[in-house]
Formats: structure tokens, C-alpha cells, sequence
């Protein structure tokens, strides 16, 4: 059996049936599934990226949507029938002012290390409130930071991008006015008169910015 | 303190208008998040653009809010007085003209920097009200409710070489040939061989002896065979203590076992 | 406001609005939801039955179907899809050595009975090795020998010859090949006294003292 008999060997199912395998992944899964796990899925030689795209345009302006969640795509309902849905909302744990400022500020300065949360802030950012973002699968550890200390970031997960319903962290609200206007950049104080004694403030790296959205 | 002092009389010079502001927010110290938070509020009371803000104007609030708190005996934590007294060195910056021999920021830059602060903070608000505002899964938009689980199906296939094969079957067909393996048990020395050996020398231990001594003839110097003859010996002794027949002393950690028998 | 006027003040969404609503709550529903339980979540005036109609043709043919169950409705994956819901990893293993001695002596001996598989390895063969080698499809049964008790015999299959590469069972080499190619010297053979093949035998072995130490 010759390397170019064996492609042959498997031919691919036609577009409407990979389609079809395609749409009844998604709909058997809660969560995403990325483009490779259903390639692993499907049939030798399908194509789910293409099979996506049909797909995707099937679902417009039904009640339920093909979105994509990083680099994966799961079913969701429609937002503008939410109302229908009463019966599945789940009470989700009201999280506190400073939960939610310091999930936005992971979201848009990520990754970002937990002084730099306190700097934004202005107040140290408790154990609990990080904890209660990690337990719940919206932020997660990044990459250290290469500067002394090489403390810990943050970051923002998949489930993040999917509870909000977001493609990926480039499409949060205002993020394109927050950096032109400067607001996310790391700008140090002056003469660090206010956090010279603020051991674990480590220096603003240059590269901070690149590392912006790495993932 | 000479900035204490100079914040008593700083708050004096504060509008009437400022210190009634501050008086309202008297009442709700314990909603602010840090001074930062409280700022922020008062810089509301100004009603421009937050790149427009006065910042000396600001810190002139901030200051008669902390007088006032203190005049009502109100506990404030310790960062909103290091606060306090930054923006009381600030607004002083900001007052006096430059003294070139002072190195450091001028009072412009760090008023600046302030002024990014509460910028970069109300934008994050703004923001985290934006990303809240939006439709969230379970509220708004819903997964699938019945998922399809995948089930994991484990395929396992067995495999062996024509090798495998061919040593499996001369392994069977010759397994009188390898009596050389057997040699391996002639440089063990069983617990029983040991038990055996020591009950019918034992009468002749009278006192403590080393453990050592007790190694059959033949086995001491082998490594292997010492090794073995060790621990079966050890064992045995045990065993023959826990009958009553053998008592058993170790000084120290590391130190020789001694044995002796135990007059019954 | 007269009877009549009411219906007309809660004009009932078009039919192409309710077929999305009924498509989003069946599909984040967790279990089949009845017309009742539809219509009281639907708009005043929406006919849930008449939008399941045309909602379980737009899915005829798709990877997902609209199935009714007793007296209630639910989407579930075509049934012809089922495959895509299984995630196969093949692992292989290495046979164990009861199952390789055993496969060995059917392949010098055949054809053999159990019994003379037992007197040849000195130990009894349990029905677990046999069952994996016929299920492998390396051995199989062969006559029944003309013997008292007519024992099954079992020989090796075509299968067996091809994965070895042999054309037929005459062809495996002999004591004295094995002995000449360095197979039977009595030190033991690269790997075989580590592999500690000893752990996956199976067969409880009468003389198992003497086995332990026999390589």
C-alpha cells in the first residue's frame, strides 16, 4: 500500500454529511469544541473548518446560534430569547464589586499580576476575591512575569470568553477606546514616591503590553 | 507632625461648599474601597471630564473629608492618612513655586499621575458595567441541557513478535537447561535455616554477643551471602524473642545487635 | 374592552419567530418538554404544535432531530451519527507470557488439545489465555481428536501465519535452529530476565516456587 493509494482509501464524506456530523457534535456538547477534537472526530480527510462555515450560516437568525468561543465553537440559544427561558436560569453566585472590577481588569490588562490588580484598584486585592474567580473557571494563572520576583499573572479562560459570549478577549466592550486613549497602559508613577516601599510592584516591563492577548 | 498641621490649617481655607460635600460622605466611609475609591467620588463632585479635573482642588476636598472624619472620632484606616498626608505634600508641590534644588517629580507630574488613576479606575468600572451588561450564559443564552455524553471507547490490541514467540517456546522446551538460575537461591539463607541453626546454638549464649558472630561459616565475607545471612539471622532472632527464647539489645542507632538467651 | 378585542391586544409572534422559540427551548431544555409546558412559555396566542410541525421538517435530514417522547418533544443527534459520539484510543500491549507460551506450543504442536497444551508448559492453561488468542484470531479450534473424551484441538489461523510472516506453521524454526541462532543459551536472553513478564502470568502455576526462579 502506497502513500498515495491510501488517501484515496479514505475518502472523505461529502460536505452535507460532515455538516451534518459536525452539527450533532456541537449539539451533544455543553461545552466548545475546538476545530481539532472534532477533525479527530470525524471521518479520514473531513474538513470541520469548512463544514463550520455551512453551518454556521444554517443557524443564522434561528433560535439557536453557532458561536465561537476561542478557538473553539459550541450551540448557544439565541440572546434575544432568554426570556423564554426562566425555568433554565441558574442563580449564579452574586459576586461582590471587588470580584467583578478585578475580573474586568484581568480581562482588559491581562495577563497582569496581582499588584498591578492593586494598583488599578488602589486597595490590596483580597485572597478570597481571586479565589472566587479561579474556582469559578474565569481566570486562571498565566505566565510568570519576567521581572524580579517573576510573580504571577492572570489571565482570562475559555469559559470566561463563553459565559460572556465573547469570540475572544479582543472583542471585550471599549477595549479599542480603553488602549488608544493610553488607559491600559502600565504607567509608573513618577519618582515611585507613592510605591517605593511596595516590595512586590515589580517594573513595568516593556513587554507587558506585548504579551497582551498572547492567548 | 508639621503636615498634620499644615492640613489643620489647610481644611480652614476649604469651601463651605467642599466641606458639605465631605460631610455627605462622611456618613458612608465604610462603602469606599480605599482612598483611590474615595477620590474618585469627590472628583465627582467637580463635573468635568476627569482629564480636566483639579487635581489641587481635589486634594483640598480629600483633606477636609479627613478632618471631618477625624473631628467625628471616626476610625479611618491607616492608607487613608497616608493618602491624607501625599496629597497634603502635593498640594504644596503644586502651590509653591519649583525649588530647582529639590530633585524628584514636580508637583504637575505627580498630579498627572493622579489624575491617570482615577481615570484608569473609572474606565475599568465603566468597563467591568459594560462586560456585566452583557448577555451571560444562564441568563441570557443558554447551553445545550441535555448533552450527549461521549462515551470513551478503549481499544485495546495485543501485539508480539515472531521473537516472543520463539522464546516463549524455547523457554518451555528447555527449561531443564536453565539450572543455572537455581544457583541464585544457593546465596540465600532462609529465616528457617537461620531459626534451625541459631535453637541449637543458642544454649551455648550465655551473655550478650554480637549478632554479627552468629552468621553461618561460609557466609561472611560474599557480600551477597552476608547480606542475605543477615537479615535471616535478624529475623530469626526476632522470631525466637517473640517466643521467649532470646532477648535482644541495640545500644544506639547503628550500633552492633547483641543477643543473648533468655533464662526461662 | 369586549372579549373579542383582547385576543387582537396579544397578537401571537409569526409562526418563523415561534419555530425559534420552540428551537431554543427544546435545545437548552434538560429534558423532553411537553406542548403544554411550551405554549405556557411561549406568548400569549403562540400554537407550539403548529411551529413543532415545521420545526421537525427544518431538522429532517440534519445531524439533529426532533423526536418526540411519550406526549413531549426533545432534539436529540441522528441516530446514524452515533459513532461521532465515541472517542476510541487503541492501546497496545504486549501479550502476556502465558498467552505467548500457549500460542507457541499451538504453533509446534498443532494440532493440540488443552491437555497437551497444560503438560507441555507444566502448568494449567486458563480460559482467559485461550479465549484471547481465538478472539485475536491466532488460534482457532481444530478437529476434535479421535480420542476418548474427543478433546478440541486448537491450531493456529491465517491471521496468525500473516502477523508472523510466515507461510506456514512448518516454517517456524526448530530447537536446534533456535539453538544455533543463540535463542536457548542458558544465560538468560537480553531483556527476557528483566521484562519481568513474570507479573502478567496468569496461570497459577502448581510449582510456583520452582517458575519464579526459572529465569
Amino acid at each position: 500500500m502506497s502513500e498515495t493509494k491510501e488517501e484515496s482509501l479514505f475518502e472523505a464524506p461529502p460536505m452535507g454529511e460532515q455538516e451534518r456530523m459536525v452539527e450533532a457534535i456541537l449539539f451533544a456538547s455543553v461545552e466548545p469544541v475546538t476545530i481539532k477534537e472534532l477533525s479527530d472526530r470525524m471521518p479520514h480527510g473531513a474538513d470541520p473548518a469548512e463544514a463550520l462555515v455551512y453551518l454556521k450560516k444554517r443557524y443564522e437568525g434561528r433560535g439557536v446560534h453557532l458561536v465561537r468561543v476561542g478557538d473553539a465553537w459550541a450551540m448557544r440559544t439565541a440572546g434575544d430569547l432568554g426570556f423564554l427561558m426562566q425555568k433554565e436560569t441558574v442563580e449564579t453566585r452574586k459576586l461582590s464589586r471587588a470580584a467583578i472590577e478585578t475580573l474586568a481588569i484581568v480581562a482588559y490588562h491581562q495577563p497582569v499580576t496581582r499588584a498591578e490588580i492593586e494598583e488599578i484598584r488602589g486597595v490590596s486585592v483580597s485572597r478570597g476575591t481571586v479565589d472566587q474567580l479561579i474556582e469559578m473557571e474565569w481566570i486562571r494563572f498565566g505566565r510568570r512575569r519576567m521581572t524580579p520576583g517573576r510573580p504571577v499573572t492572570f489571565v482570562v479562560t475559555q469559559n470566561f470568553l463563553d459565559h460572556f459570549g465573547l469570540e475572544n478577549a479582543r472583542d471585550l466592550p471599549g477595549l479599542k477606546e480603553l488602549r488608544s486613549a493610553g488607559l491600559l497602559d502600565n504607567r509608573p508613577l513618577p519618582g515611585a514616591a507613592l510605591n517605593g516601599d511596595d516590595e512586590d510592584d515589580e517594573d513595568e516591563s516593556p513587554e507587558g503590553q506585548n504579551e497582551l492577548f498572547e492567548d | 507632625m508639621s503636615e498634620q498641621d499644615q492640613t489643620e490649617n489647610q481644611w480652614t481655607e476649604g469651601t463651605v461648599e467642599a466641606r458639605l460635600a465631605a460631610e455627605a460622605l462622611i456618613v458612608d466611609v465604610d462603602g469606599f474601597e480605599g482612598p483611590l475609591d474615595l477620590l474618585l467620588t469627590l472628583s465627582r463632585t467637580q463635573k468635568v471630564d476627569l482629564r480636566k479635573i483639579s487635581i489641587l482642588h481635589l486634594a483640598e476636598q480629600y483633606l477636609v473629608f479627613i478632618e471631618q472624619a477625624k473631628a467625628l472620632r471616626l476610625e479611618l484606616a491607616a492608607d487613608y492618612l497616608v493618602m491624607a498626608a501625599w496629597l497634603a505634600f502635593l498640594k504644596s508641590r503644586l502651590l509653591l513655586p519649583p525649588d530647582p534644588t529639590e530633585d524628584g517629580p514636580s508637583g504637575e507630574e505627580l498630579a498627572a499621575h493622579l489624575a491617570f488613576q482615577l481615570e484608569r479606575l473609572s474606565a475599568m468600572r465603566e468597563a467591568s458595567a459594560k462586560l456585566m451588561a452583557r448577555d451571560q450564559m444562564g441568563r441570557d443564552f443558554f447551553a445545550r441541557g441535555l448533552p450527549e455524553d461521549v462515551t470513551r471507547v478503549r481499544k485495546v490490541t495485543y501485539t508480539a513478535t515472531l521473537l516472543d514467540l520463539m522464546q516463549g517456546y524455547a523457554r518451555i522446551k528447555t527449561k531443564d537447561e536453565f539450572r543455572p538460575f537455581v544457583m541464585d537461591r544457593e546465596k540465600v539463607f532462609t529465616m528457617e535455616q537461620a531459626l534451625d541453626r541459631m535453637r541449637s546454638l543458642i544454649g551455648y549464649a550465655g551473655d550478650w554477643s554480637d549478632l554479627n558472630s552468629w552468621l553461618p561459616e561460609g557466609w561472611e565475607t560474599d557480600p551477597v551471602k552476608r547480606r542475605s545471612a543477615t537479615a535471616a539471622t535478624f529475623a530469626a532472632s526476632l522470631e525466637m524473642v517473640k517466643q521467649g527464647q532470646l532477648e535482644l539489645r541495640q545500644g544506639d542507632a547503628f550500633a552492633p545487635i547483641q543477643i543473648r538467651k533468655k533464662d526461662s
